[in-house]
């Protein structure tokens, strides 16, 4: 058979989001792809530097949509390194819970939509439902499902109410429950063992040049974690281990950096979440949550270069914000996890797959094209 | 901080060296980082000063190890914006540079790859810039469109 | 004659009033995620709203869908796809349009890539508000929806055959791109 | 004389056809309603495919690809149709001669054929790849259902489908093929073959909606669409009685009588029901194979196990 050209997206069931890869298929293998992004580009840093540094933060929350909350918080670091604020302590718990039941929700998210794409609908009808309960309570706390706009520079918008955390408490449980089955079903499956190992390896050696962060890194053995290496809210503060490649708990190890590890080191880190947020509840101090904020229409921020980076679900997120000392940024520029994920690494881990796998790859990549294009 | 010792010169901004480099030796320097440690490229990013006449890049290189961030940073002319591409370094550079090249009209040499990426045939003039007034495109692009009014019950 | 005309009117009636039923019944909509919207997608069509109660299914290609949902703002680039996904589609069709973005720009007013009035460009049926709406909500627009059906009201595709011209002339005019470039080529060869 | 028996005939075939179709389309309804509650969820009413159906067939625009793709789903329903006329259907069969066991597979294959007729017609890239699939896939999950057939011809020493279930059900329950151990592997061998007849998961290769956006169906849209489901239904049916007719008696459970039709049809439809949504719960609990990972499951364990039951039961006949 000849060759030919497969277009994957953008309305297609199998990409990650409004995106497209151009494939040149021969026979069943994938010889060349290319990434075609940009259908989601608003334009965020040319209208970021039309608006007051308040302004912002709604706008910052929609980069990333399965995880907002990575956004608000890495902005507001880089703000408050601008101003030389320290943010009150209660205020650093309250921002790792909320981190924390983001990451689990957006790994709920990627696990479901991954199950998905290797064709076992059960797992995303049961993740997506699960997800869910953490949507209730951001609900509860924040007053908005998908967007928050909760995590402001200086501290949390406000306080957190005295019952939330029995409901995170027993939401958590259910979830630690509800993982049990999803090992069932999906992790221990034989077929899902047979689909994914060895599939769209990352070469561990080249991972950290190509730009690979987050779970992907950490599936090619490489423990590094942006809340060890940089510790940002109350991370210094909380116990945990990072989880990488060789240890992999009750899981089988096979070849690192492929789908399968990719996926268990997501499925591991969701327990990993849910320990950090015990152990926050636990230590959470009491007093203020947010520092008095300046008159926000006459605000100004001093000169600076100032670069803050968070862990999200989908690996590394920077913002590097330039101040000249006016009522709005400079110049504010989001590093978002996906642009190395989503063109360079998808593209060279696309070549030679297979096109039953492309969708897999993606999916196990985390691949969310807003934070490419924003 | 590592970064300064190695390059003999930059300073410390909110806990990450900030250095500031010719434009001829950007690529001796991200070389020498890249020896030494500093083996993750997180971003580059563009700032248009458009009072002084000129475009900054930003070269942000992390070190895993010493769990620094250098910043590189050049100026180049706003009206001659020609920069060598540093894509052989690290392969994704390349990306950033199409997106540098898109947003901001800055021509990188040795980049073969630098066709539209985010925008799709866009004739006018790159949008990042600071002369480019969004807000008037927006009213002479998509505000001068007419709306298409049909009788009653035919949706909206 | 006529009387015979007029049965044949009556029952073609009946039948367009019984495929109403049925369609009203069984929306399948397009596996599209225009834009952040479409996060609240997987929710409205999973276990704790389960749209598939009402019939509401995603398809995998336009070909076999009836219902357009425009999730969120729009791109140029994007609608473009929009408008090709849109006209593959084998009509009724109906288009439901997300959150205040495609109403008119939202909180991209002043954002050079998005367009701001979605019915500028092809025929809305329903407009959900919010950014984003709620599942709920959106249950609730696929209802009213249905009703709208079930009453012959939602007849956006039959007001795009008929002012065809003025859509693709307004498409044309976003899209204006490929005559500034023969433009610029026309230029090029002066030169 | 003729011309009535010519009209009876025909009119059962239009309730063959009918039957088909609302019993199949009524199972998938129900097999929805049954993979909703896996999923924790309502799920739609068990009539909704007819409304789909009817939502289908009322579309106002409906694009061919030229005549090919319009012979094609002629081609599928036809030979979907045919194949339901050769089955025993609670021990009752239309046509029937000798060797009409071979003429089945035959017949099966028809409409994969139209599919690739279709497929090739609509020019788009994914339905050839999905359709390469589909005849991948027939090709795989032929072979070990082969191989239990044959071990069943042996047996009963006939080649007639109505033979076979003649002899089954002899002695009701007590003589149903699966009651003995060679065919009760050969059984679960013939299952899962079934299970990629009926594309479903592991084997839902050639529709995979994330791999190539569903395949062969890509282009069809509209009455296509809806015929498509139509023949989908009477194929649910007609595969799934095939199984019932070579292993478990056909739901024969009694002998002559008016009385005992109505209750052998029942039981017929019992089985079939419990076969569809074995197979459906299967499907809900397994992600998909890759398609040549799915030609060594057939060709190599399934084959295998096929061929024990074979040698066992050429050793019981010579005995």
């Amino acid at each position: 058979m000849k060759e030919y050209e497969l277009f994957i997206g953008p309305q297609h069931p199998g990409i990650t989001g409004n995106m497209m890869y151009h494939l040149w298929v021969d026979g069943d293998t994938v010889t060349k792809a290319e990434c075609n992004v940009g259908y989601l580009h608003r334009g965020f840093e040319k209208l970021m530097e039309s608006r007051l540094w308040m302004q912002n933060i709604p706008l910052v929350c929609r980069i990333c949509v399965p995880e907002p909350d990575v956004n608000e918080a890495a902005y507001s670091m880089a703000v408050e390194q601008l101003m030389g604020w320290e943010i009150p302590d209660r205020a650093r718990y309250i921002r790792t819970i909320v981190l924390e039941l983001a990451r689990i929700a957006a790994y709920l998210m990627a696990i479901g939509s991954y199950a998905g794409s290797i064709g076992i609908y059960t797992i995303p009808q049961w993740s997506m439902g699960d997800r869910d309960y953490i949507l209730d309570i951001f609900e509860q706390l924040t007053g908005a499902r998908v967007y928050h706009i909760y995590i402001w520079p200086g501290g949390v918008r406000w306080d957190m109410p005295a019952s939330l955390p029995r409901l995170i408490e027993k939401t958590l449980n259910y979830i630690e429950e509800r993982l049990k089955l999803y090992d069932d079903v999906l992790f221990e499956n034989r077929v899902f063992f047979d689909r994914a190992i060895g599939v769209g390896k990352i070469p561990c050696s080249k991972a950290i040049e190509w730009g690979v962060t987050g779970p992907n890194l950490r599936a090619c053995g490489y423990g590094y974690d942006v809340r060890k290496l940089e510790p940002y809210a109350a991370y210094d503060e909380i116990d945990f281990d990072i989880v990488s490649y060789p240890d992999l708990g009750k899981f089988d190890v096979h070849e690192a950096g492929d789908a399968y590890t990719r996926m268990l080191i997501r499925r591991l880190e969701i327990e990993q979440s849910i320990g950090i947020i015990r152990q926050a509840l636990e230590k959470m101090p009491e007093g203020e949550h947010i520092l008095k904020h300046p008159n926000w229409l006459r605000w100004k921020v001093p000169e600076g270069y100032a670069f803050a980076r968070v862990e999200s679900s989908k690996g590394e997120f920077g913002y590097f914000v330039v101040s000249n000392g006016g009522l709005k940024p400079v110049r504010v520029h989001v590093r978002g996890p996906s642009y190395t994920h989503g063109i360079n690494v998808a593209e060279r881990l696309l070549q030679g797959a297979n096109i039953a796998d492309v969708s897999q790859i993606l999916f196990s990549l985390d691949i969310c094209p807003p934070d490419i294009e924003r | 901080m590592k970064s300064i010792e190695l390059l003999g010169k930059g300073e410390e901004m909110h806990g990450r060296a900030y250095i500031k480099l010719n434009v001829n030796e950007l690529e001796e320097a991200i070389k020498k980082l890249k020896e030494n440690g500093f083996n993750h490229f997180v971003m580059l990013s563009c700032i248009d000063w458009l009072d002084k006449g000129k475009f900054e890049l930003v070269y942000h290189m992390w070190n895993y190890e010493e769990k620094e961030h250098a910043m590189l940073s050049i100026d180049i002319d706003r009206n001659n914006a020609v920069m060598k591409s540093m894509s052989h370094i690290f392969p994704q550079i390349e990306t950033y540079e199409r997106e540098v090249h898109e947003m901001y009209g800055i021509k990188f040499e040795g980049n073969t790859r630098l066709t539209p990426f985010l925008l799709e045939n866009w004739p006018h003039d790159p949008p990042m810039r600071k002369d480019f007034d969004s807000k008037k495109f927006v009213r002479q692009m998509y505000e001068s469109i007419p709306f298409i009014e049909g009788e009653e019950n035919e949706g909206i | 004659m006529g009387l015979h005309n007029g049965d044949k009117m009556m029952r073609y009636e009946e039948w367009s009033k019984l495929a109403r039923k049925a369609s009203k019944k069984s929306l399948w909509m397009v596996h599209f995620c225009t834009g952040c919207g479409a996060v609240e997608m997987p929710p409205v069509m999973t276990s704790r709203y389960d749209a598939e109660r009402f019939g509401i299914t995603s398809m995998a290609t336009p070909r076999q869908a009836d219902v357009l949902l425009i999730t969120g703002y729009l791109t140029v680039k994007t609608l473009r796809r929009v408008i090709q996904v849109y006209e593959q589609m084998q009509s009724p069709k109906y288009v439901i349009a997300f959150g205040s973005c495609t109403i008119n720009g939202g909180m991209y007013w002043d954002s050079y890539n998005t367009i701001k009035h979605l019915e500028k460009y092809i025929p809305v049926d329903l407009y959900i508000a919010g950014c984003m709406p709620r599942p709920e909500g959106i249950i609730n627009a696929f209802i009213k929806l249905m009703k709208l059906i079930d009453e012959g009201k939602a007849r956006g595709w039959e007001k795009y055959q008929k002012y065809y011209d003025r859509y693709k002339e307004n498409q044309r005019r976003v899209f204006n791109f490929e005559i500034k470039e023969e433009q610029k080529e026309e230029k090029n060869e002066e030169h | 004389m003729d011309m009535i028996g010519m009209a009876i005939k025909i009119a059962i075939l239009i309730a063959y056809a009918i039957i088909g179709t609302c019993v199949g389309l009524l199972f998938m309804g129900i097999g929805r309603k049954i993979i909703a509650r896996v999923h924790n969820r309502v799920g739609p009413p068990f009539y909704q495919n007819f409304i789909d159906v009817a939502k289908l067939l009322s579309k106002k625009t409906n694009i061919s690809h030229g005549w090919i793709f319009d012979l094609a789903l002629l081609f599928s329903i036809s030979g979907i149709l045919l194949t339901l006329l050769f089955l025993p259907i609670g021990g009752a069969q239309l046509l029937s001669m000798d060797g009409d066991a071979f003429l089945v597979l035959y017949l099966l294959a028809i409409p994969a054929l139209g599919f690739a007729l279709g497929a090739g017609a609509s020019g788009n890239p994914n339905a050839g790849v999905g359709v390469m699939r589909a005849l991948v896939m027939m090709l795989s999950y032929e072979l070990p259902f082969v191989i239990t057939l044959i071990a069943l011809m042996i047996y009963y020493d006939t080649t007639s489908l109505a033979t076979i279930v003649k002899m089954q059900s002899i002695d009701g329950i007590k003589s149903w093929a699966i009651t003995m151990p060679p065919f009760m592997i050969a059984a679960f061998a013939a299952d899962m073959a079934l299970q990629g007849m009926l594309m479903e998961q592991p084997f839902d290769i050639p529709v995979a909606p994330h791999e190539i956006a569903s395949g062969p169906m890509v282009e069809f849209g509209g009455k296509y669409l809806g015929s498509l489901m139509l023949y989908k239904a009477i194929a649910l049916v007609a595969e799934t009685t095939l199984f019932v007719d070579l292993f478990l008696g056909g739901g024969v459970v009694m002998h002559s009588g008016v009385m005992a039709a109505i209750i052998n049809f029942f039981v017929w439809l019992g089985l079939i029901f419990l076969l569809f949504v074995l197979s459906i719960l299967i499907a809900a609990s397994f992600p998909r194979f890759r398609i040549e990972q799915a030609f060594g499951f057939y060709w190599k364990y399934e084959a295998i196990i096929a061929a024990i039951s074979l040698i066992w039961v050429y050793i019981m006949v010579i005995k």
